[in-house]
């Protein structure tokens, strides 16, 4: 009975009942391989969904997810070009995507700038960098490095690396969020940041440490892309943060703040990932995917709100019986 | 004072583009007092686009020769653009008629819809199946060059196209797209992407498939990112006409039809420089050349050139 | 009692705090001891909670030195002030609805393991542990967001206690409190008492004060006025010190004539919150609604004011049934509601005074939808200087009024609107003894003029200073009414109690 | 001298209204206008030409009649992310009508009434459900995209009657564009609205405390949905001008309107948090926007460099002055 009023139960629920409409009309979709295709697929969507959340959780949005992944991706084959062995680069990236989330933080701690005006300018400005480095030039397959290349694909244990590394994201960020001291400030300052400064959590820092974390994984998921597709450009991966909010919210992530858990981002990636890897297969015409997913986003956040709904303070005795 | 030809890519850092920019300087310097003014949107937008056209009209440019994302959605800009006493041509993706004075085709539409069937016939001596990876559902010359394929379909009773899909252009998408075509068509043989985005796409999620071989991916591509994926033997064969050829003679047009120096009227002759030639059909549309197919034997000669 | 301790734990010396605009703290200074309860008395915006927030790290002050054991020290964030032994319940709510009743109590100094991750075995149990103490039966599991108010406190109390203390501060623990909890907390005071803590305590409730304190301290307007044991002095002295002149009458009321009833509810019912609410109310009476805190009174005033809707029931204005599904409609029918919750309700804080006062009058001071700025800055005029407001201009935004001037702004914008019926939900909660007798004054006065007045109260001299009549509520029920000389303390809190409890008591 | 006994008089104003409009963000937002023009006309000898100017407003009169609208509902409190995908809805409505046979009249009615039908269904979640908007409007702008992509596919509408390019193409004196007379009006209108009227003295009470509000006897709610009824509107008006002005529609136009608004309406003082603004400043700024991309067109930068301007602008205009406030302290 509890357990069917969690959100992340419900999710489950849902997720299971797409997968068997899906499957009624197309059993091959279901089979181990092709759901491990799909996970690797929607890999991308749950690292940044893991950072979005966090974000999230501090009462903040980082609208410069995608263009960070794009930014941090295109350095990644830059550096390949330069003939940059892939253990620096990975590294790199992902300490590249962090300072670059620092600067999201950095101006929303100090300064106090509302986060969607600040990602909203650091989107155009991190997209727009990738010109000024490239002047607009695409790298194709043949000019990244095999090794560059080969990493996300290899295949261990059943799964791509690209999907382990996914899984390991989920796994460590989990941890983290139960047991780390930061994590639980995540929940405090979203949820009543002015009380989390009367017990000495600094609101700011908490946020700059979200950021940071959301941009890490973005140049971390940039590499991983750019490597996957084979491909990079100034326009990779545009629009994508709206996927990654939408993910978010799906998965019962409050916009408010103060409010979501990791098992829900994930489901929410994966119920859109399922989605928009399922539309070709069933045969759905590609037309539909939009207002498919628009119409699940839509009747995720009425399940959400309206199941959190204040039930008032149940004055009298015997309602609070019945409940 | 020079004359300013203005050449609008569908969205900058195209490969595709950026080598038709090299065929125009080329034919600049040829021409000598001619400043090639490279531009255009960073997506594929007819919005960007129409910005883009709308500070060049304000610089009163000599010639616009433009690659259109939309073939309606420029009409009342370039109208415009020719109401000011600008020379407007489109050249590879056209613009409707009305919009501009001409149009430059790559090649002509059937020979391109002919090409890119009988390249997937040609290794399918048993017939199969093959699907269509185009670029965006907006995408002019796409669907103009599918509509002829599907002309000619007829000489081809053994070949079953089972899908149409879009990649719009987009890496990522038309990746995604290839692995659907995979996956709802399992006994797929070919996969035709008319789109040098789209090839690469596929010819990848192939490759990623563990389906070489299986599925020969073919279409529009540029060598220099081909190259790979015929080694490898994902592709078997794709075709193009020479972009830096294209950008050569669309300058050339452009450049002639600023001087006065020729009209843009039904079967009126233009000369391209060293291409020739072109000759103008009723609906002021031109070819310029055949599309060339690449395959193992000559890739590595292009590969290095565009 | 005790002898006067020879030295303080803890002494504060010419602090100054001022934030842009307010010197909310101008050179004042403190001394807790050991084993004793200190109570810091002053109006509203005396600088009270401020100084709580210097002692904790909250706030840095500008000047001015704190010592511990004599010893200069400082307290740059909330944490190091927890490392020397400073606790505080603050004033504010200070917890967080997502987290655990254990994670509540320990954030920021959660016990950790070996791996640094929090050790969440020991936590839940050191939680218990706490919680037993103040006798809470609280599971440290639950969730904060399915605890009502009064359990949210006691989470409080336990964080403060928490901390290993020397110094335990409390600003105004028992506002939110019912009469079973105060008592509870004056045991816990009594132990830490005995425990050789300083206590800083600080409320508005003299009865309070009087009780548990041995030592006061007195702010006004952010300066220290002075100190000394509680044992040589008096409430109207302390009152004086306060507010800087003497007040005679706290409940100045007036005999009124009661007129004919102008509001009638019957069987108003609520699926969750109350059940069968009957009664009139007339025109020129003070109708006193008294109960525990959380007996549903402010519920079932918000559904007379068309926040919530009841499920069954009546109303009726001067005869006439009225159907009040929005707070529009109450306020067309003549109903208007002054909040208990200021802050979030009132004042709709970033909006200038003049324009708070003409919010719910603007189809009057407007013509065809259009402004007329004269017009609201004479309507604002008229109103907030009748209730003696103390501003700088009209145009000041009202968030830096201090609490007792937004509560008259906010009744001037209900009186503008020439109401027929204004209820007050604990008017003065929160307000310092001078503004509170203006307040009371001022009801009065509207008595007298023919309003019909209703009164939400948890204070029992102000329900009897004020009220003609008073209604008690109960766990969401009318659980008696009393006039005359059957308004006695006792009946009043035996209604509100339930006389069944009171008997196994 | 007054006698002591009478009330003390509280004034209405400290300060006047002029002085603090000398201290304000649209007189900072005006310098910066004036710094950008003049910085125009000197990079650029085609700059100062009546037509290009004219051309040029073009860059933001469709975005900037939604930032009116959007501007109030910021205010509010609330956020409209739908707004491109209602052009492209309208759009869509419009090239059906006019498919079926309409007229101009009908298809500009077809548009405007999609418009009002789509903030009908965002105010309707919003107000009427209590969804949080920033999500909602996520949501239907993939919801209101889709659907146009499910009516036209990879196919377009074209073959607008000749009378209905007049709200795109058309001029009504001189150099003077229908879109620069609708994109006026549409400014004294919302201007008027938002300053001038009780309706916009509610709408910032709103912004500044919603429960306050609706405890003054407000209804919030209807405010809220009126106000994504105008966001709806507008963007109505912006669809016809669009679809007008580039006579045909596809399924994917308008693609990142929301942002380029909502761009506008922050880089115009609005606060993004709800409860200050000023329809002025957003003029400014559909302003400052429209000289920087027209003056870096001039040059032939490229779209994705002026917006690393316009991103640094809007996040440089809004920290410097903390920037500097905070050195200070
Ligand atoms: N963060 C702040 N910014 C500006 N002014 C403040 C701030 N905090 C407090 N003040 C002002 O400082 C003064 C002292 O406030 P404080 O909260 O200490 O009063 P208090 O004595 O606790 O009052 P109360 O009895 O109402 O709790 C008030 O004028 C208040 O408005
Ligand atoms: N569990 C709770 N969760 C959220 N808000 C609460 C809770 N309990 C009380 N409140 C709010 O706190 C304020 C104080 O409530 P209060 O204790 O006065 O209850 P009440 O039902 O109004 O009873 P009364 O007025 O009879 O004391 C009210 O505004 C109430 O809505
Ligand atoms: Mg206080
Ligand atoms: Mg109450």
């Amino acid at each position: 009975m509890t357990i069917l009023k969690s959100r992340e139960a419900i999710l489950a629920l849902a997720i299971l009942a797409l997968l068997a409409v899906i499957a009624s009309r197309f059993p091959a979709f279901v089979t181990p391989g092709n759901l491990a295709r799909v996970l690797t697929d929607t890999s991308p969507l749950i690292l940044l969904a893991l950072g979005q959340m966090t974000v999230i959780l501090t009462k903040c949005i980082d609208l410069s997810v995608a263009a960070n992944l794009a930014l941090c991706g295109m350095v990644a084959a830059l550096m390949d070009g330069m003939g940059v062995p892939l253990a620096v680069i990975l590294p790199a990236v992902i300490v590249m995507g962090a300072a670059l989330g620092a600067v999201n933080g950095l101006l929303v701690w100090k300064l106090g700038i509302p986060s969607i005006v600040v990602t909203l300018g650091t989107m155009t400005i991190y997209r727009g960098t990738i010109f000024l480095l490239t002047n607009g030039a695409w790298i194709n397959a043949h000019q990244l490095s095999d090794p560059f290349k080969a990493l996300p694909r290899m295949v261990v244990l059943g799964l791509p690396i690209m999907a382990w590394i996914a899984v390991a994201a989920v796994a460590l960020l989990g941890l983290a969020v139960a047991r780390l001291p930061l994590g639980r400030a995540l929940y405090a300052v979203g949820g009543n940041p002015h009380a989390a400064g009367y017990a000495g959590i600094s609101v700011g820092r908490t946020q700059f440490a979200a950021f940071v974390l959301a941009g890490a994984l973005a140049g971390l998921t940039g590499y991983l892309w750019i490597a996957r597709y084979a491909v990079a450009y100034v326009d990779i991966a545009r629009g994508f943060e709206l996927d990654v909010v939408a993910a978010c919210v799906i998965g019962g992530i409050a916009i408010a703040g103060g409010a979501g858990t990791v098992g829900g981002a994930v489901m929410g990636a994966l119920f859109l990932g399922i989605i928009k890897n399922a539309l070709p297969v069933v045969g759905i015409s590609p037309f539909w995917q939009m207002a498919i997913s628009g119409s699940a986003i839509l009747i995720a956040i009425a399940v959400n709100t309206l199941g959190r709904r204040d039930p008032g303070r149940i004055i009298l005795k015997q309602a609070e019986a019945r409940t | 004072e020079p004359m300013r030809i203005a050449l609008v890519a569908k969205a900058l850092g195209i490969g595709f583009f950026e080598a038709a920019n090299k065929g125009a300087e080329e034919a600049a310097a040829e021409l000598g007092d001619v400043e090639i003014i490279y531009t255009g949107p960073t997506d594929t937008t007819a919005e960007g686009q129409i910005e883009v056209l709308n500070s060049l009209i304000a610089q009163r440019v000599d010639a616009i020769a433009v690659s259109a994302n939309d073939t309606d959605a420029l009409v009342p800009t370039l109208k415009r653009a020719m109401e000011r006493g600008i020379t407007v041509i489109s050249w590879d993706s056209g613009v409707a008629p009305e919009g501009r004075e001409m149009h430059l085709n790559p090649s002509s539409a059937p020979l391109i819809g002919n090409t890119i069937i009988k390249l997937a016939a040609d290794h399918l001596p048993d017939g199969g199946q093959v699907a269509v990876l185009s670029a965006t559902s907006t995408s002019t010359n796409q669907n103009v060059w599918i509509e002829e394929m599907q002309k000619v379909m007829g000489d081809y009773p053994n070949i079953e196209v089972v899908a149409t899909v879009y990649g719009d252009d987009l890496a990522d998408k038309s990746y995604r797209e290839a692995q659907g075509l995979m996956q709802s068509h399992p006994d797929l043989d070919a996969i035709i992407a008319p789109t040098s985005v789209g090839i690469v796409a596929a010819a990848q999620a192939v490759t990623d498939a563990g389906k070489v071989g299986e599925v020969n991916v073919t279409g529009l591509g540029l060598p220099s990112e081909m190259a790979g994926h015929v080694k490898s033997g994902a592709s078997q064969s794709f075709a193009i006409w020479n972009p830096i050829d294209l950008g050569y003679s669309a300058t050339m047009i452009a450049y002639h039809l600023a001087k006065d120096e020729a009209t843009a009227e039904p079967g009126a002759t233009i000369s391209i420089g060293r291409m020739g030639e072109v000759t103008l059909d009723e609906n002021g549309e031109a070819a310029m050349a055949d599309p060339f197919t690449y395959d193992a034997s000559n890739i590595d000669e292009f590969s290095s050139i565009f | 009692m005790q002898a006067e301790p020879t030295a303080p734990v803890l002494s504060l010396r010419g602090i100054v705090k001022t934030f842009p605009g307010v010197k909310a703290l101008d050179g004042v200074r403190l001394d807790l001891f050991p084993g004793q309860v200190t109570a810091l008395i002053g109006e509203n915006g005396a600088g009270k909670s401020t100084i709580v927030k210097v002692l904790t790290g909250i706030y840095q002050p500008d000047e001015g030195q704190i010592m511990l054991d004599g010893r200069p020290v400082s307290f740059p964030g909330a944490q190091s002030a927890q490392k020397a032994g400073v606790t505080a319940i603050h004033q504010e709510t200070v917890l967080f609805d997502e987290l655990t009743v254990a994670e509540n109590i320990f954030i920021g100094h959660a016990p950790r393991t070996r791996w640094g991750l929090i050790d969440r075995r020991a936590m839940r149990a050191r939680a218990a542990e706490i919680l037993r103490s103040i006798g809470a039966s609280i599971s440290p599991a639950a969730r904060l967001r399915d605890l009502g108010i009064a359990s949210r406190h006691l989470v409080a109390i336990a964080r403060a206690l928490s901390v290993d203390a020397r110094v335990v501060i409390m600003d105004e623990p028992t506002a939110a409190l019912s009469h079973k909890e105060i008592a509870e907390l004056y045991e816990l005071v009594e132990t830490l008492k005995r425990q050789g803590k300083a206590i800083l305590f600080i409320s508005h409730k003299f009865d309070e004060i009087f009780r548990i304190a041995d030592r006061w301290t007195v702010f006004r307007d952010g300066a220290f006025v002075g100190e000394g044991a509680m044992a040589g002095t008096s409430e109207a002295e302390l009152v004086r010190l306060m507010v800087g002149r003497s007040v005679d009458q706290i409940y100045p009321k007036r005999p009124a004539t009661i007129g004919a009833p102008v509001l009638t509810i019957a069987g108003y019912s609520h699926p969750t919150e109350f059940e069968d609410i009957t009664f009139t109310l007339h025109a020129g009476e003070i109708l006193g609604f008294y109960g525990l805190v959380g007996a549903g009174r402010s519920e079932v005033m918000q559904s007379l004011f068309g926040i919530t809707r009841p499920s069954k029931g009546a109303c009726r204005i001067e005869g006439q049934v009225r159907v009040l599904r929005t707070t529009a409609q109450a306020v067309d029918a003549g109903i208007v509601y002054v909040p208990e919750d200021r802050g979030a309700q009132g004042a709709v804080k970033g909006l200038p005074i003049f324009q708070n006062v003409t919010l719910p009058s603007l189809p009057r001071t407007s013509r065809a939808g259009f402004l007329r700025l004269a017009e609201e800055f004479k309507l604002a005029r008229e109103y907030t200087q009748r209730l003696d407001l103390r501003a700088a201009s009209l145009d000041q935004n009202i968030a830096l009024l201090s609490g007792g001037n937004q509560q008259k702004v906010v009744i001037a914008k209900w009186l503008a609107t020439k109401p027929r019926v204004i209820i007050l939900d604990e008017p003065t909660k929160g307000i310092d003894i001078g503004s509170k007798a203006a307040v009371h004054d001022f009801m009065s006065e509207l008595a007298g003029q023919g309003l019909a007045v209703i009164m939400v109260s948890s204070e029992i001299p102000e329900v009897l200073g004020m009220s003609d009549r008073v209604i008690v509520m109960r766990e969401g029920r009318l659980a008696g009414e009393f006039t005359g000389a059957a308004m006695t303390p006792e009946n009043l809190v035996r209604a509100a109690v339930g006389i069944s409890q009171q008997e196994a008591a | 001298m007054t006698t002591t006994t009478a009330p003390r008089q509280i004034p209405n104003r400290l300060t006047s209204p002029a002085a603090r409009a000398l201290k304000s963000w649209e007189s900072l937002l005006l310098v910066v206008a004036v710094a950008i023009f003049l910085m125009n006309a000197m990079a650029s000898p085609y700059f100062l030409d009546p037509w290009n100017l004219s051309d040029a407003s073009f860059n933001f009169t469709e975005e900037a009649m939604i930032a009116f609208a959007m501007a109030m509902l910021i205010v509010a409190g609330e956020i409209d992310l739908s707004v491109g995908a209602i052009i492209a809805l309208a759009s869509t409505a419009m090239g059906m009508a006019m498919s079926l046979g309409a007229g101009t009249p009908l298809i500009v009615l077809v548009g405007l009434g999609t418009g009002l039908l789509c903030g009908a269904f965002n105010g309707a979640l919003v107000a009427g459900l209590g969804l949080p908007s920033i999500v909602v409007t996520i949501g239907t702008m993939s919801l209101f995209r889709g659907i146009s992509y499910i009516v036209l596919g990879d196919a377009a509408f074209t073959g607008y009657p000749a009378s209905f390019a007049w709200f795109g193409q058309g001029y009504v004196f001189w150099v003077i564009t229908v879109e620069l007379v609708i994109f006026t009006i549409a400014a004294l209108v919302f201007g008027t609205l938002l300053h001038r009227t009780s309706f916009g003295r509610i709408v910032y009470a709103i912004g500044n405390n919603a429960t306050a509000a609706r405890f003054s006897g407000i209804r919030v709610d209807r405010i809220r949905f009126i106000l994504f009824l105008l966001t709806g509107l507008m963007s109505g008006v912006a669809a016809v001008c669009l679809t007008s002005r580039l006579g045909s529609t596809r399924p994917s136009i308008a693609t990142g309107f929301e942002l380029e608004v909502v761009t506008i309406v922050v880089l115009g003082g609005v606060s993004i948090l709800g409860g200050s603004g000023t329809i002025l400043g957003v003029v400014l700024a559909a302003i400052v926007m429209g000289l920087v991309t027209f003056g870096l067109g001039l040059l032939n930068v490229p779209g994705i460099v002026m917006s690393i301007v316009v991103g640094a602008l809007l996040i440089g205009v809004i920290a410097v002055p903390r920037l500097i406030f905070k050195l200070r302290t």
